[in-house]
């Protein structure tokens, strides 16, 4: 069989931010996946290095702009740890708040996508139509569709007052009979049951292997949710569940997310009625010497940042880890053996964050020092390519290692 | 001409193209093409190949290793094309602004001549449809 | 057996099996100190043992040289075990975990890229973040990365 | 010399590219707003079809380096002169202007292959691996929708036994016969298949393969291939209204073409892309069996001549 190699990226319509892997395949059927990343690093961490602490949160937060507030979220948990800080209670309400508004936004973006990939655009256009109210609103709490900057060491810095209160549970009703027309919408429609059932299937083992967080791994039955295993914020002080589904396929991931956002307003709703009087900021002075984790369980997964801090006012060093980077390198157990026209719905049921990821490369074809190469050349190349890979492994396709 | 010229205005085909960006301005484009903000009205179109593209959206600060795809893509677009600089990313480099940033290839117009930019982080959908409008009259 | 004393049965195994100095931030985060030789596999067994999940290894330019932290959360037990070893600078080197931790892949390809440490038995250590023809031996997260010889565009 | 103006009239100006050119932009114009109202946004202004095209020619054209050229502009031509051709034909001999000769209905359907002839050419010519996938693509899909298409049209043929256009015309609608309306609702799916809308675009999936074929097409070239889809689009429902349910004032003739755009542009509207395998089974085992029952059904309301069968 000719083995032909598919670019993918690093510009594609399919992808908003690139990301360039290149599938080997045979006719339809794809038989290895190569990637290569790195088309984003902006040295955030050299960045965030040199900015003191009230500086370093509005760096952070443009790491990525759909989950715009969870790597605040985390970096601001790691300064508090490093230098225990003490953070008032309706602080805590808050940040629940704006994290779980975030997810709302998040998964109906991703539901729209997913639609759009598979060219539904009907799903596409609803998905975004309902996100919008949600963006209107936390407009209104932040004062920003996206960065809302709200975050700060030692608190939040702004308050959400009690009239938006109601203002809050409307628009929370109207999304949850919204997310309801669209969940029966999406879960009993035959030809989405045959388009999304059975494909990029990650089974427990590799969730676990390959330590894969958030959705990913809860869809391939992996129990996993930052808020319930290291609770923080207010999440203990508020009941809601974990949603875990066993299959691991496409399917499995779009109905842990719909689902999710049925728990993430629940989340909301309680937090609005237990909301505690009280000033909203700590005003920390001084930060104590030594090392502080801070995990925020994002839309994609856990978010971590770690930091030392040396008692100036400028953390010593800054590391920080986004879902995706974990998740990405799953395709290669997902996308193995899958149609093309499946490896891009595949590669978004992960919901990958490439600006998160910051880890971009892109590889080189270094005899040729990426001159233009013809079609018969990249059939040769893949040619050899398979042949040595059938030599070395005996006839064994799948190398995990070289990723 | 001017009925060439016309059509040129009334149905320009957008190229979204992300240069290492926060990906929050990609999302905002996306958003224009929702029922909120549809663009679809001034006949504008988002289109897969820079082969087809009349306006290149370009978002995000550019980081060396995306330089030279950014000028490989330049060259494929058809002229006569508008190039737009999203976010303060791509007019300033935004926050990436500093000299610690080993991996920096300066803002857009290092490296593509600009016709517009749009500041704003992100920049409201408003701001994005009254720039292309504007660069429409520029036209 | 309740939480508290899960982590103490461990912590009391993990002092016998291998030489580690334990230091207690607080009931959550406890940060184990150890060589270089006895950290990859004192991490495989956490890994096996414990069910935990490698989130990140952390790699510091300290005066005692590049400390690397190896962080594994244990989901079911709301606590992190964090590894601490150092490596000397002049010849950065350390067992590669990812033969057998798939995540570790990238993690450790990545720290080879910015620190220069060299991960003995890593599969495929190639530049993961910047471009493949950045100057050879310039590490930019280290301390003495000078900024005017910025690597070649 | 005057049959030469007149000719040139039928060819050039009302049945042919001129009244061709405005209703096929129109058509597209309603096609996109009838999604957009779906979608409940607000479409495109009326003339977006004659923007979209004109400005391509206004574009320049880029050939990839390692591109066949002959091939890479003779596709476009090939796909735009199939279609035009076809349909002055059904066209001319539909207003009386040209007799309709014998075996015309053969011709049509024989042109129809050259639209999507010209989109593989497309993609195999321009030396990009994806299109080269796309074009692989739009010929399976062919292999597919072809044969139930051929199938419909024979059982036509059969009731009528004739070729005449004319003779189909005079005759009794062939819907009214159970054969007949299973070959028609099979029929639109074919040629919703040959349009390439959603269900079935699977050769230009935007969001796997960037424009399939298209990838490398950019200013006069690719307006021909839009323009020859504009135009299929008005030609298609047209030929399926004539061989199946021809009724003689054009009021009734309109309505029941917009009966069938309406219903393509619903099916194209409410479900998602499916995948090429999926879509060539669809095409063989479901719709093919169909197809045979109601040849079958044909056959027997032939030879017994029982006309409702």
């Amino acid at each position: 069989m000719k083995t032909t190699k598919i670019p993918i990226g690093p510009y594609h319509p399919l992808l908003e931010e690139p990301e360039c892997f290149t599938l080997y395949v045979e006719g339809e059927k794809v038989i290895d996946v190569e990637l290569s990343v790195g088309w984003n690093h902006r040295a955030i961490e050299k960045i965030t290095a040199s900015k003191n602490y009230d500086q370093g949160v509005f760096v952070v937060e443009r790491i990525c702009g759909i989950c715009s507030t969870s790597h605040p979220f985390a970096y601001v948990q790691a300064a508090e740890e490093a230098g225990n800080v003490k953070v008032p209670q309706r602080a805590h309400f808050i940040r629940t708040i704006i994290g779980e508004l975030e997810r709302i936004h998040s998964h109906l973006l991703w539901v729209g996508l997913a639609g759009h990939f598979i060219g539904y655009n009907t799903v596409f256009m609803w998905g975004w139509k309902w996100r919008e109210p949600l963006l209107e609103l936390l407009e209104m709490i932040t004062g920003n569709r996206n960065h809302y900057a709200m975050f700060k060491v030692g608190g939040v810095r702004r308050d959400i007052d009690v009239a938006l209160f109601n203002e809050m549970n409307k628009r929370l009703d109207v999304i949850w009979q919204k997310t309801d027309m669209i969940t029966k919408a999406v879960l009993d429609d035959p030809v989405l049951h045959a388009r999304l059932k059975g494909i990029g299937v990650l089974s427990k083992e590799d969730a676990l292997n390959y330590c894969v967080v958030g959705p990913t791994a809860r869809a391939s039955g992996v129990f996993q949710d930052i808020r319930y295993c290291h609770p923080y914020a207010a999440y203990n002080q508020v009941e809601w569940k974990v949603i875990v589904q066993n299959e691991g396929d496409v399917f499995a991931k779009a109905v842990v997310r719909l689902l999710e956002i049925f728990e993430s307003i629940k989340i909301i709703k309680e937090c609005l009625k237990k909301m505690p009087e009280g000033e909203i900021d700590s005003r920390p002075e001084k930060m104590e010497k030594g090392d502080g984790i801070g995990v925020h369980e994002a839309p994609r997964g856990e978010v971590f940042h770690f930091i030392r801090s040396n008692g100036d006012n400028v953390p010593e060093r800054v590391k920080i880890r986004a879902p995706s980077f974990m998740n990405i390198p799953s395709f290669k157990a997902t996308c193995m053996g899958e149609y093309i026209s499946d490896v891009a719905l595949i590669t978004a049921a992960v919901d990958p964050c490439y600006c998160c990821t910051e880890r971009m490369i892109k590889v080189i074809d270094k005899e040729k020092n990426n001159g233009e190469l013809t079609f018969n050349d990249l059939i040769k190349l893949s040619h050899n390519k398979t042949r040595k890979i059938m030599e070395e492994t005996g006839k064994e396709f799948i190398k995990l290692e070289n990723i | 001409m001017s009925l060439l010229k016309w059509c040129f205005k009334k149905s320009l085909w957008v190229f979204h193209f992300a240069a290492s960006p926060c990906n929050n301005c990609d999302i905002e484009i996306l958003d224009l093409l929702t029922p909120r903000w549809d663009i679809e009205r001034f006949g504008m179109k988002l289109v897969g190949s820079p082969r087809h593209a009349d306006v290149l959206l370009l978002t995000g600060s550019i980081n060396k290793k995306i330089a030279p795809k950014v000028k490989e893509v330049y060259e494929q677009t058809a002229k006569p094309c508008i190039v737009a600089a999203l976010g303060s990313c791509g007019c300033s480099m935004g926050i990436f602004d500093t000299e610690v940033n080993y991996n920096r290839a300066g803002p857009a117009d290092n490296v593509i001549p600009i016709d517009i930019y749009i500041p704003g982080c992100p920049p409201k959908p408003e701001a994005m449809i009254m720039a292309l409008v504007k660069a429409i009259n520029k036209l | 057996m309740n939480r508290e004393e899960k982590i103490e049965k461990y912590l009391k195994e993990l002092n016998e099996k291998y030489k580690i100095e334990i230091y207690k931030k607080n009931e959550r985060k406890y940060y184990l100190t150890t060589s270089k030789d006895t950290a990859p596999d004192l991490v495989r067994f956490i890994f096996r043992n414990y069910n935990a999940r490698l989130s990140i290894m952390t790699a510091i330019d300290t005066e005692k040289g590049i400390e690397i932290i190896y962080h594994l959360p244990l989901d079911c037990l709301n606590a992190f075990f964090n590894v601490r070893t150092f490596v000397d600078k002049k010849k950065p080197e350390i067992e590669s975990v990812g033969k057998d931790i798939n995540g570790a892949n990238w993690i450790e390809r990545e720290i080879n890229e910015l620190f220069g440490v060299n991960f003995i038995g890593h599969p495929n250590l190639k530049h993961l973040l910047l471009r493949e023809d950045w100057q050879e031996g310039l590490y930019p997260l280290r301390k003495d990365f000078d900024l005017l010889k910025k690597g070649k565009i | 010399m005057m049959l030469i103006l007149k000719n040139l009239f039928y060819f050039l100006i009302f049945p042919g590219l001129l009244f061709l050119t405005i209703a096929g932009c129109l058509l597209h114009f309603i096609d996109r707003k009838i999604t957009a109202l779906v979608q409940s946004r607000i479409g495109p202004p009326w003339y977006q079809g004659f923007a979209d095209f004109f400005k391509l020619l206004y574009k320049e054209t880029l050939v990839p380096k390692n591109a066949n050229t002959f091939l890479f502009f003779l596709a476009p031509l090939i796909s735009f002169s199939g279609t035009l051709l076809a349909s002055i034909i059904l066209l001319n001999i539909l207003f009386g202007f040209y007799q309709s000769f014998i075996g015309d209905v053969i011709v049509i359907i024989y042109l129809l292959i050259f639209p999507s002839l010209g989109i593989i050419l497309a993609g195999s010519a321009s030396s990009n691996p994806i299109a080269s996938v796309g074009a692989s693509r739009e010929s399976k899909l062919m292999l597919g929708y072809e044969l139930c298409l051929l199938i419909s049209f024979a059982i036509v043929i059969l009731k009528n036994n004739s070729l005449f256009i004319n003779s189909i015309i005079s005759n009794q609608p062939v819907i009214y016969s159970v054969s007949g309306l299973i070959a028609f609702l099979t029929s639109i799916l074919c040629i919703h298949a040959k349009l390439g809308f959603v269900p079935f675009d699977i050769a230009e999936a935007e969001t796997e393969l960037i424009a399939g074929p298209f990838i490398e097409y950019s200013g006069p070239p690719l307006a021909l291939f839009y323009l020859s889809k504009f135009i299929l689009f008005l030609f298609l429902p047209i030929f399926l209204v004539t061989m199946f349910w021809y009724s003689a004032n054009i009021i009734f003739f309109i309505l029941k073409f917009l009966i069938i755009i309406t219903i393509m542009i619903l099916i194209k509207n409410t479900n998602p892309r499916l995948r090429i395998d999926q879509a060539v089974k669809f095409f063989w085992i479901k719709l093919f069996v169909l197809n045979v029952i109601s040849l079958i059904l044909a056959l027997i309301g032939k030879y017994y001549n029982i006309l409702w069968l």
